[in-house]
């Protein structure tokens, strides 16, 4: 059976080491921090200014002072410090982040990625993924293996604009997880019940 | 010294004002932006701005409300996804675009801030943002020239000043801010409360008073874009 | 998480120091240094070191003790007038000597820290530091490129710490350190006390914890260079 | 009588205008803090990393932490505030100061500045010196007209080594007041019973 966006989640915070700093992305890399390991200390940064990043508030907690990146209302930690945009991103790029888990439209088999932008169509904007990408020590996305339509999103080359080139270390999809290595993308693991015959199938980009 | 103190938003932009002028904002999201300065430039109806600002609004609140009164031309930012408006306006061609990277866009207002015409980074090597720029090789990697902004206007949100100017933010409402500050030929900052002169711990004060000229206090909305809570 | 706090300067620099390798450390003058992190270096006997600080110590405090015991090959430093075996070691050519203007040195240390591998900046140009750096016109103004320094480790003196590595100065003896912690592959912190986590004030923290890899505490002598009075 | 070290202080005062920021070199520049006209109210950095810079303490004020530019000890203000060197200079670079007032050893009638080092002699480093006359709005230099060996020191081009091109504004000597302009210098001011003719033979510079 291939892995729900909970097993997924979970499969990603067995990347997360003690003492790490770590950004995590919207949607299904926001579930990681549930599944941090016992044991696990790991500091999260929020890049619009903020490290130390603590659970949702309850209703009397909320303040619109304290945001995370994607806007939605959090809490601070013992630990928490916060800083300008231009120092958030400086700890960013300047190779400070340990580890980024983020979403993707495209990952090809040299580890480019796509995730900002569907021409004519989604045209949001990249926020920090390009300075994430650019600038964190090791960067694992979490996606569907295949896009609505049925389509590969491992791909021999992204189709769509690219959020930075050969920056993906490893991918975790709901088929399996896989390592960019040379010549391609590694197998490392594949969800129970799932044949290698069918992630060989779902899949474009040259597994080696 | 004269103060820098004034009485409101719109006694604090006069004589600032003018058409194609490029005004940087702080603020992310909804969380820090100066919201009084916004309304008071949109009642003084310049026109044809561009603004740098990470993001743009929603339609109702913040830079929107500018875009509703089509007083932008063009915005230089990072993510617009929360604005319809904005979208509407950019797809149709009637508003200028510059997506930067967000690390790229503090770090421009920065730099500008700081004397530094152009700095490199690796952030966008390969990607769209890199099309047009200087690329150089340092240590066998690849980097591009970005360019320091330097705007005629910063605009800015904190939670204490003084009337000498100094700042302190609070939280994440700190952001684009204090690098916003920087950036402005003219800086004119909006404070929660103007405390008196002294009484800000001067090791702990994010915008020294020199970057700002003038100032004026709140009350602020404070809107939030997104209440997300957990059961306590 | 492991604890970042160490028992001594000597135990918080075991396994990092070789000969060779290049050395960023804050402190202006003999203010805010790094004592205890220099008198261990001096202990430990490493040798060849580069060491980029905007001054040397004097002759028997601070960097000085280094250039004492002959271990270092190269300063980068904006001025080292204090220092007469320094001017010694100089003049006879037995220490190489880097001259930076002081606020290129800090911005390289920023830069270095940032990820920025090179900026252009206006001090210099037409003097001897711009003499085979490339020259760059922006908006009809020549600029030079300068340099981000990365350093393989970082020696800092702070105020208060705690044990995520969270870092306060106090007053002028913040000068260098907070760039200089940043541009360390490693960084290893002094304070003067360090206090429980969550009892520093988020807003105020001047250096995040991220920066800091291993902290110790006190006591310090903190040596004051001129005691300059007026009478009360 | 050329102007003693205090009355060209006062003089420099005079270019100080309500709420500006300067910078006070070390030596003359330091005393122009004595004769801050009444009603303008200036506020002094010091490029270590602080804006507002108090007078000398008194025995029971010394801080060790507090320390000018010339690491000699001071007191705060009211107003001040602290930060780090990198913040200091972006400060200065960035074009935020008003005015600096320094010391030099030598100005060339196109503004050149030399006052950091004497070849094989006093090499101790132009420390934020270089940055200063870079950044700066406006620069104005105070020193004598002459070397002790009675030699100009306006000069039609410096012999030692530059701390800027073409950066000062104003030259405050003990003989006169003299403005860099197209073509050379031009006499501002001359000290009371010096004569024009005797400021023309002690100046190499072109006078305008």
């Amino acid at each position: 059976m291939p892995w729900d966006r909970n097993q997924m989640a979970a499969l990603a915070a067995r990347e997360l080491k003690d003492g790490m700093y770590v950004n995590l992305g919207i949607g299904i890399p926001t579930l990681v921090s549930n599944y941090i390991p016992d044991g696990v200390d790991v500091t999260l940064q929020s890049e619009n200014g903020m490290l130390g990043m603590g659970p949702f508030p309850t209703e009397d907690e909320i303040d619109a002072d304290l945001i995370n990146a994607g806007k939605q209302t959090i809490t601070e930690l013992d630990r928490t410090s916060y800083f300008s945009s231009a120092d958030s991103f400086a700890m960013i790029r300047g190779g400070k982040i340990d580890m980024a888990i983020l979403g993707a439209m495209e990952v090809s088999e040299k580890g480019d990625l796509a995730n900002w932008m569907i021409p004519k169509k989604l045209v949001k904007g990249m926020g920090g993924a390009m300075d994430l990408v650019a600038g964190v020590k090791r960067v694992v996305v979490v996606m569907d293996h295949a896009s609505k339509h049925g389509e590969s999103k491992l791909l021999k080359e992204c189709t769509l604009p690219l959020t930075g080139l050969a920056v993906v270390d490893r991918i975790i999809t709901n088929l399996g997880v896989f390592d960019v290595v040379e010549g391609g993308l590694k197998i490392v693991e594949i969800a129970d019940g799932v044949t290698e015959d069918e992630v060989r199938k779902a899949t474009e980009a040259t597994l080696v | 010294m004269k103060t820098k103190v004034y009485d409101s938003a719109a006694a604090a932009l006069d004589g600032l004002l003018t058409d194609g002028m490029t005004i940087a904002a702080g603020g992310f999201g909804l969380c820090g932006i100066p919201e009084l300065l916004i309304a008071a430039i949109r009642d003084a109806g310049v026109k044809e701005l561009t603004v740098a600002s990470n993001n743009a609004g929603v339609d109702d609140f913040g830079l929107g409300v500018l875009l509703q009164t089509r007083q932008v031309k063009k915005m230089i930012s990072s993510y617009v996804g929360e604005n319809a408006e904005f979208m509407r306006q950019y797809l149709s061609g009637e508003l200028e675009l510059e997506f930067n990277p967000q690390g790229t866009l503090a770090e421009r207002m920065r730099a500008g801030g700081a004397g530094i015409p152009g700095f490199f980074t690796k952030t966008g090597v390969g990607t769209v943002i890199a099309e047009g720029k200087e690329h150089k090789d340092f240590d066998g990697q690849t980097y591009i020239l970005e360019r320091g902004i330097v705007a005629d206007l910063a605009i800015v949100k904190a939670w204490k000043g003084d009337a000498q100017g100094n700042l302190i933010y609070r939280k994440t409402a700190r952001n684009f801010n204090p690098n916003a500050a920087t950036c402005g030929r003219i800086c004119v900052a909006e404070v929660e409360e103007i405390v008196p002169v002294g009484s800000l711990d001067p090791d702990c004060i994010h915008t020294p008073g020199i970057f700002v000229h003038r100032i004026i206090q709140g009350p602020h909305e404070k809107r939030i874009e997104q209440r997300t809570v957990r059961t306590a």
